[in-house]
């Protein structure tokens, strides 16, 4: 059994309200040294797959078909053994 | 009785609030915006009302947990002042942990809003001291996130001190539809050990006028100003 | 690349180009050209619609404002207006039904608050192809929860709306949104920039690189290809609308506000532009003073960015500190960009440098209108139907289940209960009713509001069609026990360049204006959306109608269920 | 400036509704080697930190103040180079 780390994160220029509401939040915590914040999507997906090469691709298959928004979203992902 | 409405970047049932306290009870009525603050002693009671303060960012109430006002709010609140949480405004109480719990998004992952029934479990607060006791009454549940969790031991704690207020026994307008929320022990509302803070999902502000069609949450306005005017004993 | 091509290439006409170069006295620069080509899109400029929509009747002594500004309003009495409009976000729902469907929400309230009327109720059209199909279902399931999300988030209630599944909207779903709000007589703010030498402020988000050449793409029929403009998707921020909205409602009542203009497509042009023209006036502005989110950009891109949750402000000279300091508070940028000018034109600066300068008017107002061909279609000549053909079923209880199971008949609860109906606790009548009903507070009075369509109707009789829409908005509104008082259209058409479909634009136009005529109900303002075509498919003709009804008394308000044992039923009309 | 890469998700025994809600979606699809899915957040942080321990230290006291929710969410997170 193999696991997808996959993380989902606004494309370039495409607006994250969440990480533009959260900021003055953490700024007024007292956390001056954070500069930014960026908010996405986790997902950890077990995938029965004989090698890494097949999971990478049922992960492919997986975001660009359900997980993803591609107008809006990016990805990047990880493959590890369970 | 003076009342306080918290007013959080983005609330929107301040003005509902402060419409039945002004305009049904007849009672005073001040907001105060989140980066202000304010004393004990300055207000009786302090409502934090529903809305999606921050846009319900990062988790409802995270975000609204942490500004100013909240240092007012939990000064009064142990000091032994009243506090009402109406569905955000209960998020808030959850996230700066003057209630214990967290909320969880519905069961159907769907905002929700719709006639509930709920019953009263307990009577002996200050916000539920003219139900009767098992009664059930209707209430506006107006909500995405309103699955109330919280680990065992907390769980045992707010049954064993009989701590949940309300909690759901129908959906709908005839109060059987499937259960959107899934609730633990269909928890809608809970109130602290000294039980001078509420935080409730349902919305008894909206059901407080004939001409909207229920005047059932009246009483939970009419229970506080009760409260106050036969003498307090928490 | 010669500048005739490049204006090719950003969809305006050869008479468009000659149009522009006579209005110049010369070859228009690439800021320029971009800016027309926003500007004199149909979606900004309806070209294709203007001279039909002057057949509507848009008078009568309770108008206050008809068509031409943000939204129409209309007096309810006890000096209290009602601002309302209607505005479709069909194209961008294509490509994401959770943000098109949500800044559709979002634009629509900026035009009522805009007016300095607080948003009280919204309500929405919704078309999409049959939900067996598993793309329509998605469009479906997530314009729905964008819709909620946005209104929910920013607690103002959704009290109606009509959803209808039918295989002609599969390709191009159709969202129509709807906003109400309230504004006493004397406080309302139109969107002029009068006043020479007064401060022209940009007020709210930051601009990014969002929805580049939104406007124009709405004009255009949804081909493979197009699909992705290369630019961002605007993605809504409730939140941030809602400071805008608390700012604005503060800002407004200040006697030193001249103007606003919501920000919606074609941002800061369509907005300086507008408000320049509608008051005879000329405005320059340096873009690099407005606040950014991306880096790098070029003028065009600032000028034609549809950032959401921005707006145009106009105060007079020596105020800006003052609507800083309301923006402040709600954490929202307000910066002053821009002077009110006498010379007609927008100018636009960079650093201080010309880099562009046009006549205000004509990018508002100076598109060449085009008179369409129209054609009766073929279709409407083989429609002829012998109802008494038609077998009767031998077992109506079985037919009427059927009926009732059918998606357009049943219930519609899986959808508003989605919708925070109640916020505010204005809302006597929920949805499920015929109209919605809302009390006005501190006074007797009430308002019931309903939205409408039958695009099939219209297939089968473009005419007679638009009169049934209108017929029934007011039925609906009558039956709640509201006289009506005035409404609003979204006209949801396919390509006006093909005859066939602007006779069905102008024979639903003729169809609602006649009705509205006759039952004393003008037009307060509205939107058209043409091009709603697929690779296969064109949608029904789709008119939209909101109307609004005042009732003297709210407790006298008519529910639709049957109330008591023996109560006699009686039906009116042949 | 490094960068510090966050997860969150459900401490065992936490409902995930989401996560509930999409795997019967991802079976539907012809998915089979997908076993199990989990959703959570994923936040991307600049900190403008001198080392990787006083950025950690930073992460930590961000997750627990704000960023993470105790009583439902575990967290990860690892320090990059931006
Ligand atoms: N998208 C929607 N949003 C809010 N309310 C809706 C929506 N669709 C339908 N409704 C409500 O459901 C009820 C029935 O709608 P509809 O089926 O269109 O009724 P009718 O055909 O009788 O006009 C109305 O009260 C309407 O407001």
């Amino acid at each position: 059994m193999l696991v997808a780390k996959i993380f989902t994160f606004p494309k370039a220029g495409v607006l994250d309200p969440q990480g533009s509401a959260i900021k003055p939040v953490i700024s007024n915590l007292g956390f001056t040294n954070v500069k930014d914040i960026q908010t996405g999507k986790y997902f950890e997906v077990k995938i029965d797959a004989c090698d890494v090469a097949e999971a990478r691709k049922t992960v492919q298959e997986l975001c660009s078909k359900v997980l993803v928004n591609p107008v809006v979203e990016d990805y990047e992902f990880e493959i590890l053994e369970a | 009785m003076r009342c306080a409405v918290i007013q959080f970047a983005g609330s929107s049932g301040d003005g509902d609030c402060c419409h039945v306290f002004k305009n049904i009870l007849g009672q005073s009525a001040d907001y105060v915006f989140h980066k202000e603050t304010f004393k004990p002693a300055d207000f009786d009671i302090v409502v934090l009302p529903g809305g999606a303060s921050h846009g319900d960012y990062l988790r409802p109430g995270a975000l609204s947990a942490h500004t100013k006002v909240m240092e007012s709010v939990k000064e009064a609140a142990n000091s032994g002042k009243l506090i009402l949480g109406i569905g955000n405004g209960f998020q808030i109480l959850l996230e700066a942990g003057l209630l214990p719990g967290t909320m969880l998004i519905n069961k159907d992952i769907k905002f929700y809003a719709d006639e509930v029934l709920v019953k009263v479990e307990n009577t002996a607060t200050p916000f539920t001291n003219l139900y009767k006791k098992d009664e059930v009454i209707r209430l506006i549940l107006s909500c995405k996130y309103g699955s109330y969790f919280a680990d065992a031991k907390t769980i045992e704690q707010l049954k064993s001190q009989n701590k949940i207020v309300l909690t759901y026994c129908g959906f709908g307008k005839n109060g059987d539809e499937e259960d959107p929320v899934a609730s633990m022990e269909n928890i809608a509302a809970i109130a602290n050990q000294e039980g001078n803070i509420l935080g409730l999902m349902p919305h008894p502000e909206r059901c407080a006028e004939e001409i909207l069609g229920n005047t059932d949450g009246l009483r939970m306005f009419q229970s506080i100003l009760q409260y106050f005017e036969g003498g307090k004993t928490l | 690349m010669t500048a005739r091509e490049e204006a090719k290439n950003l969809g305006l006409t050869d008479l468009e180009f000659d149009e522009i170069v006579k209005t110049l006295k010369r070859e228009p620069n690439y800021l320029e050209l971009s800016l027309y080509s926003v500007m004199w899109s149909e979606h900004c400029s309806y070209k294709n619609s203007k001279a039909v929509l002057k057949r509507f009747p848009t008078e009568g002594p309770q108008v206050l404002q008809g068509p031409g500004e943000n939204a129409g309003i209309v007096d309810i009495g006890d000096n209290l207006a009602i601002a309302m409009k209607t505005e479709s976000h069909n194209h961008p729902s294509a490509v994401d039904p959770y943000q098109g469907a949500a800044t559709g929400a979002g634009g629509m309230l900026r035009d009522i608050f805009t007016m300095g009327a607080r948003p009280i109720a919204l309500l929405n059209s919704l078309r999409f192809g049959k939900l067996d199909d598993d793309r329509a279902e998605y469009l479906f399931r997530e314009a729905v929860a964008g819709i909620g999300d946005y209104g929910n988030a920013i607690g103002v209630p959704t009290v109606g709306g009509e959803v209808y599944f039918d295989d002609s909207y599969e390709e191009n779903p159709l969202v129509n949104a709807m906003c109400l709000g309230i504004v006493p007589h004397d406080k309302i703010v139109l969107g002029k920039a009068a006043g020479v030498g007064n401060s022209v402020m940009i007020v709210g988000a930051a601009t990014g690189r969002d929805g580049m050449h939104g406007a124009s793409f709405a004009s255009g029929e949804l081909t493979e290809g197009n699909e992705d403009q290369g630019s961002p998707m605007q993605v809504g921020d409730p939140f941030k609308e809602k400071q805008l909205m608390e700012a604005c409602m503060e800002l407004l009542q200040k006697e030193w506000v001249v103007g606003v203009q919501d920000m919606g497509a074609a941002g800061v042009v369509s907005s300086t532009s507008e408000t320049a023209a509608r008051a005879g006036n000329g405005i320059e502005i340096d873009v690099a003073l407005v606040p950014q989110r991306d880096k790098d950009m070029k003028p065009y891109e600032i000028m034609i960015s549809e950032s959401q949750e921005r707006m145009l402000v106009i105060v007079e000279k020596g105020h800006e500190d003052d609507v800083k300091k309301i923006f402040e508070k709600w954490d929202l940028d307000a910066v002053k960009f821009g002077t009110v000018t006498d010379d007609g034109m927008l100018r636009i600066l960079e650093n201080g440098k010309v880099v562009g300068e046009v006549p205000a008017a004509s990018l508002a107002g100076g598109v060449p209108i085009v008179k369409r061909e129209s054609r009766r279609p073929e279709y409407l000549d083989k429609l002829q139907t012998d109802f008494s053909k038609i077998p009767v079923p031998s077992d109506l209880n079985d037919i009427l289940l059927k009926l009732l199971d059918l998606p357009n008949i049943a219930s519609k609860a899986i959808v508003y209960r989605q919708f925070d109906q109640t916020v505010g606790t204005n809302t006597v009548v929920t949805p499920g009713s015929d109209a919605a009903v809302l009390r006005i507070k501190g006074t007797k009075r009430g308002i019931a509001v309903t939205i409408d369509g039958n695009g099939y109707y219209c297939y089968l009789d473009p005419y007679e069609g638009g009169k049934q829409i209108v017929a029934e908005a007011a039925r609906n509104l009558v039956v709640s026990g509201a006289k009506p008082v005035a409404l609003t259209d979204g006209l949801n058409f396919g390509n006006p360049e093909k005859p066939e479909v602007y006779y069905q634009f102008e024979k639903c136009v003729d169809g609602l204006s006649d009705a509205a005529r006759k039952l004393g109900v003008p037009v307060i303002s509205g939107n058209v959306s043409f091009y709603n075509e697929g690779k296969h498919t064109a949608i029904y003709p789709s008119p939209v109608v909101g109307m609004l009804g005042v009732l003297e008394d709210v407790e006298k308000h008519c529910t639709m269920d049957f109330k008591q044992d023996g109560d006699v039923v009686v039906l009116l009309g042949e």
